[in-house]
């Protein structure tokens, strides 16, 4: 197995840094100092919402861990243990799990020491990792120094790239539901992209239903499937797509649950905020849309009946929403989100299936309802 | 037509005593068991009294033996069986005149006066004796002897409880030390041991953490002798007998004690009949009231009486109620009581007299933590100096326990602590006749509420210096350790020798 | 030294009203509020029993007016007021030399008989007006009348609490129509009508469903009337007096008896004293107890009482007690009460009598549904046919519909159903003086529970078929619905004409 | 896109068969009768469980839908027209989720008849056409009729097949993961299979691990990882590895919760016994094991102090594997399960982690872990 150059320049970037880190510290505590370090926390009043950036972090004040302090000496041992871990892992090419940190601690000579109790406690270590190796400004995703989260998302298309594990693999030949999506999309090295843009869909069955009828050939886009709420990987991996100028187009339910699925697409989420490339400011909301099914010439005006009623924990969802700056201070997520509230109904990507069309004909409605409202996105589409 | 009812016809009036025995449920004698837990704490906490009185550090010895043939004892589990109960105390001893109106007869009480004291409805002792005479006929034997006296005087009597009259059966006269002086009680009852022994052991481990200077001795049916030795030699102050306070006198008790004034005014009553009414008090009341001073008391009218009384109600110029009436336990004798259960840290405190309903009452409270306690919240409930141990469920202290923020005070539920309430008052505010727990009263529980909190303040400091120290011996080693750790790792990350030489030396 | 103890100087022995009255809280007199409450409720109840003693459907008219200024009306939220309360009934009326006995003493209680009345501790009734006395010092007025007098007494009076004797005012005569009879009592009192105002309006509410044959109407100090007009004419078989059940006498009692007995044999004393004793049973207890039957009672002694009150309460051979002395509603009387709440369905049961520590009891549930009830569950208690209205969460009714499951029966908890209970007994086992509420007693508590599992498995079955019904009709038309749309879907599929002709015709 | 020729045969099977069922009830409507339809109900109790071969329903009693009641009715007029609509998805070649056949019900005059209220009601339907559309004595699993749930799964290793995108798929050059498990894999045609065993693991950072050291390359064996417990998909897709004759070696944590996954690969499950091809009773537990920890010999004996206390909801499921016939009566999962009981504790895969050993040591420890341990199931492994 073998990665791209690209990939491997990275990952070296990386390492390096964690080796000055360590230095630093070894240096300190050789020269009889107690090290103090210093990070930028975690609190979500530290975060402002840009629009067209997203969230991102103030670093106003940092925080600092006090060597002299018993407390902060015992995460200061935890972090250099973690990072020696980091280190040789990245030297070999390899991922760890969260869990997989956890016991990393239940070596022996390491839980005498440090005493772990369970696996919050390395968690929060992973954090404050991402938020001291820092470059050029921002945090670094902990996918960069190897620990990577269950991977979930499917990406089909006329897109060829190189993944961890080497090989040149065109997105539209690699299985019905295309690619599966990297743990590390930040390592992906892309080579050839001929697709006009790249449709995100919440659920599957819609990705899948869409790939099916032929409609990624047929209008020259990409199809991901998110599975729900997406995972950091997809985030990243959609991060790179727009890098690569592909507009992005999201299709998912009309609810105030899809409302946070986009809005995190488009903006990351307040506790990742100083995370870099994980929010996609370009990214359209495609549907479905409230316009849709309650504008007199909403394209789903006709199967309105097919909303469901929202149900408690939906209502409380779209409240709370209110609270979110990327959807309160976003024109079109709040008014969404108030159309919702106001309504106090819900409408999923399955109500295509309530025309009750022939097939052929729910292609061509799909077809349809996707250039025409990627054309009003200014998105143009075959 | 049944035009004449029954009811009519057949109408007796019943004595006070067989009209309680009719319901003497209400009292506490439900049961067999619960009927010997009722009649040993009433005799015992009477002679703890009877000590008090006589100013003696009180010696009480309590003897329960099971009476009846082996064949009995063998079955163990059948239910009422007949029992002994003989209580000895120290104190004073009863003059022979007195006996037979003392033990003999229901519903004494004591004239316009109040006092503090332990039975707050006066006749919980006459009915446990009553209660035993009809659950087995037998008479009950009084030995008694006053300091000074040459001899003990002993009488078997009996109550009649159709006519509430004592019967005297046997009267000997026994030689003893003339300086010694008290009573012992011997009489019969029915009761269930096993299912009361718990209730009976608990009172008395209870009792002598409220009357640490009492020295206990019970020996129970089953041979085990429980033994409380005296831990304080001094007693609290004996409540003085005090004149009613004028707010909350009723019109029928306002109108009694007129008749028996020998006032000639009625501002001379005043100040004669009332606690803390002196001259001014007693001429501006009567000017709120609309009563000339020197009205002859006797020439009220009804309808000027009852005025009297609302105003007396509302009047605010009263001084509140004496609390000398009062016998609070105080810091020191609850300190050395709640000592008892071995605490590691403890925190008294005595709140100031307060009123409920023209009463005075005062509560004290205690919480002790660690030691030889067990982790989890316990509360001890004390009324007037005698142990609670029914409902504590509807009781107000657990009321107030249970809204208390424990984490306030850097404390949990799960810590090892004791919490006391002592409530002292000329009458209680009881639930029910049975004494068994405490209403929830708006100032009495906020005078629980401040003390309970007082003494959680104070124990929770105490816990928190105690914990910093321990922490700070800690820290050290601590340091070190994850110092040395970092080396380590670091070496091996380095492939260089990394040391702590120069933080903490070689 | 303190040698002679207060306590011994000071000793008076208080009158059975003094005690009670300076201990009234335990009967439920302890705020105006609660005071207002019981008062009526305790005259009402008297009323009640007045009626159903003559054999005539009571009519009872209560009246309560707020007594004072209309500046004191304005202060609307200002705690306690005074009250006049008017309570008339229809009853026999009151015999003129009865009336200071019945209504000025307390304590009055009836000789060695036992029959179901609403009062169980036979003094609510004279506390309530001593209360009224002492709160706003003004007599009392009854206005008593039998029938075929010419006229009605009306005396006015008060009570020496001291002396527990009453001392009668005035006395006039009223000349009336001599078919009329009753009597009308009139008293103050004080009261908080604010805060009663909901018990007391339940309080009617309830009493006219255990009650149906009685006409009641209730003026409000407020001028709302009440109105419940009878909605049965037939009563409750009145509840015979009886002699004592041999099982649970006590010795003290078994003495009186003996005393004031002319029997000369044991054995005849053994049948004319206690009920359901027979020759042949008496002589086989008396042959249990080692007595011979000829034995002159009065020469028994103490030993000998003794032991044959420990075999009257363990020998097997007594019937049980006659229910006779009971008199529970019935069936269709407490039908009629139940349908005041207008459900849908009605189930009522009574329970074949039982025994509880020697007295004689009958439980009767009934459970109603739909309607004008609301959803949720609704409990009404009743003992001796007064309605229970505190503690509801703490009466053995309340265990027993927490353990019910109601799915069982194909009912839920949102299901609009309400429960009765009533509890007849010579000694309901009420667990407070108040008769608050009815302690979790084994015997009992199976008795209501067979009792509404009886009703609901009813009820069950109502709510079942009549559902059963609604559903038939709908089957129809659904049918043909389903097939058209099955011809429909396989037209499409199959690309020819299904029809469903031949199965429903054109 | 196209799919191969088995896929296609199969598929006009299923589609001959509704159109069987469709014909029988139009005719027996015209005929003016009532139609009635049995079929073998899904009680637990008429499902046997036989070693060798799972679960096994025992179709003694049918149930019969009587087109004369209401319900039936109403149950028949459903099927009639769940049966069109898969009729034409089939036709198609296309999919719908379990939430696509519910908003087909929302289709106007469909909705008016058989007032669907929820979900649940048309899940029963499908579960109902799985045991009525019955082949060779099976139930037929509803993914032959073209409903699918969401996927879950990947397979990495030398094996190329076609799956419903009809593309040529090697399951080593499709990703980093592999192949993502289509959605029917009764439908897949297998070309060429160039390894000498499956290793399924249950969780994904384990799986990677393994394809990260290259370990499919140097055993010559595929990788699968199951994401938890496996999918239906991953379930039919072991099933037809293992009729390729490909030994199937199953990696899970030592826990009552993983030897439910492993009787659910091995056995089925009791819900399911209806449907065929769900069953591997040829697959083996390769790991984790007791005795791997608790023999004194045990190759994880060294790092027995990672193991973890059960929780209470543990020790629950390991009490209630003691009445799941697939654990109770198999010796080697009860006395795992029992085991477990008695000693409180589980272990995980992460556990190899608590070795701290240089990621080459590691590396080779996987492999000895897994040579010693399948040669003692009888899988000789490079």
């Amino acid at each position: 197995m073998s990665s791209g150059e690209t990939v491997r320049s990275h990952r070296d970037d990386v390492l390096s840094l964690i080796g000055t880190v360590l230095d630093t510290l070894a240096e300190t505590i050789e020269d009889g100092a107690y090290p103090e370090i210093g990070y930028y926390g975690s609190s979500k009043k530290n975060v402002n919402y840009v629009p067209g950036r997203g969230y991102v972090p103030i670093d106003e004040r940092p925080s600092f861990l006090d060597g002299r302090k018993v407390e902060s000496a015992k995460t200061i041992a935890s972090l250099i243990y973690g990072l020696t871990r980091f280190k040789e892992h990245l030297e070999q090419g390899m991922s760890m799990s969260l869990r997989d940190f956890y016991y990393m601690h239940k070596v022996k000579h390491v839980q005498e020491v440090l005493k772990i109790g369970d696996q919050s406690e390395t968690n929060r270590l992973i954090n404050l990792c991402e938020r001291i190796l820092r470059v050029g400004g921002d945090s670094m995703p902990r996918e960069e120094f190897g620990v990577v989260s269950s991977p979930k998302g499917t990406f089909y298309g006329d897109v060829t790239l190189t993944d961890l594990s080497g090989k040149r693999i065109n997105c539209s030949e690699a299985g019905e539901y295309g690619w599966f999506i990297s743990s590390r999309p930040f390592d992906v090295s892309i080579h050839d992209i001929n697709i006009d843009a790249a449709i995100l869909v919440e659920k599957e069955a819609m990705a899948r239903n869409l790939i099916e009828l032929g409609i990624p050939e047929e209008l020259r886009v990409g199809v991901g499937s998110l599975f729900g709420q997406p995972g950091r990987n997809m985030r990243a991996w959609i991060r790179r797509l727009a890098d690569e100028e592909v507009p992005i187009l999201v299709l998912v339910d009309m609810s105030p649950w899809s409302l946070r699925i986009f809005s995190t697409i488009k903006a990351n989420s307040i506790e990742l905020a100083n995370i870099r490339g994980l929010a996609t400011p370009e990214a359209h909301l495609l549907g479905l849309t409230t316009d849709d099914f309650w504008s007199s010439d909403g394209m789903l005006a006709e199967i309105k009946h097919s909303l469901e009623k929202m149900s408690k924990s939906d209502i409380k969802c779209a409240q709370q929403n209110r609270n979110i700056p990327a959807i309160s201070q976003d024109r079109i997520l709040r008014r969404e989100n108030e159309r919702l509230l106001r309504e106090g109904r819900k409408g999923e990507l399955e109500a295509f299936k309530a025309f009750g069309l022939p097939l052929d004909e729910l292609r061509k409605t799909y077809i349809r309802y996707i250039r025409s409202k990627a054309k009003r996105l200014g998105v143009k589409l075959l | 037509m049944q035009q004449r009812p029954q009811t009519v016809t057949d109408i007796v009036e019943l004595s006070v005593s067989a009209w309680f025995y009719r319901n003497r449920t209400i009292a506490g004698f439900d049961n067999p068991a619960r009927s010997l837990y009722v009649s040993i704490r009433e005799i015992v906490e009477n002679s703890l009294d009877a000590c008090e009185d006589a100013g003696v550090v009180p010696a009480i010895e309590v003897t329960l033996r099971r009476v009846g043939g082996s064949e009995l004892s063998d079955r163990l589990t059948q239910g009422p069986q007949t029992f002994c109960l003989t209580v000895h105390d120290n104190g004073t001893g009863i003059p022979r005149t007195a006996i037979p109106k003392l033990i003999g007869k229901m519903l004494a009480g004591t004239k316009f006066t109040l006092r503090q004291t332990r039975g707050t409805f006066g006749l919980g002792g006459s009915l446990a004796l009553l209660y035993g005479q009809v659950t087995t006929q037998r008479p009950v034997e009084i030995v008694t002897g006053l300091k000074g006296d040459p001899f003990n005087t002993r009488l078997v009597m009996r109550l009649d409880i159709e006519t509430n009259t004592p019967i005297i059966l046997e009267e000997t006269q026994i030689p003893k030390d003339p300086s010694s002086h008290g009573t012992s009680i011997t009489f019969y009852l029915e009761g269930d041991w096993l299912r009361s022994k718990r209730k009976i052991v608990e009172y008395f481990a209870q009792t002598s953490i409220i009357v640490p200077y009492a020295s206990i001795i019970f020996t129970s049916p089953d041979g085990t002798r429980f033994e409380y030795p005296r831990v304080i030699d001094s007693m609290p102050r004996r409540p003085r007998e005090m004149k009613p306070h004028p707010r909350g006198i009723d019109v029928e008790t306002l109108k009694n004690m007129i008749a028996n004034t020998r006032s000639k005014s009625i501002a001379a009553f005043m100040t004669s009949s009332f606690q803390r009414v002196g001259k001014s008090t007693a001429t501006n009341f009567l000017r709120a009231a609309g009563i000339d001073s020197t009205r002859d008391p006797h020439s009220l009218s009804d309808k000027e009486l009852l005025k009297m009384m609302q105003v007396l109600a509302s009047f605010s110029g009263f001084i509140s109620p004496s609390s000398e009436s009062l016998s609070p336990a105080g810091v020191d004798l609850l300190g050395a009581g709640i000592g008892r259960l071995e605490p590691e840290f403890t925190a008294v405190t005595q709140r100031a007299p307060n009123v409920h309903e023209g009463h005075p009452f005062v509560v004290e409270t205690a919480v002790a933590f660690g030691g030889a306690l067990q982790p989890g919240l316990r509360l001890y409930r004390f009324a007037n100096r005698i142990p609670l141990l029914y409902d504590e469920g509807s009781d107000v202290s657990t009321r107030v326990i249970r809204e208390l923020n424990l984490r306030n005070y850097g404390l949990q539920q799960t810590d090892p602590l004791a919490f006391l309430v002592h409530i002292c008052s000329t009458r209680v505010p009881y639930k029910t006749v049975g004494k068994e727990y405490i209403g929830d009263v708006d100032v009495v529980r906020r005078e629980i509420q401040l003390g309970l909190q007082w003494c959680l303040r104070k124990i929770g400091e105490d816990v928190r210096r105690h914990h910093r120290v321990q922490r700070r011996q800690k820290r050290e080693n601590k340091l070190q350790r994850y110092y040395t750790f970092m080396a380590h790792v670091l070496s091996d990350a380095t492939g260089r020798e990394i040391t702590t030489r120069h933080l903490f030396g070689e």
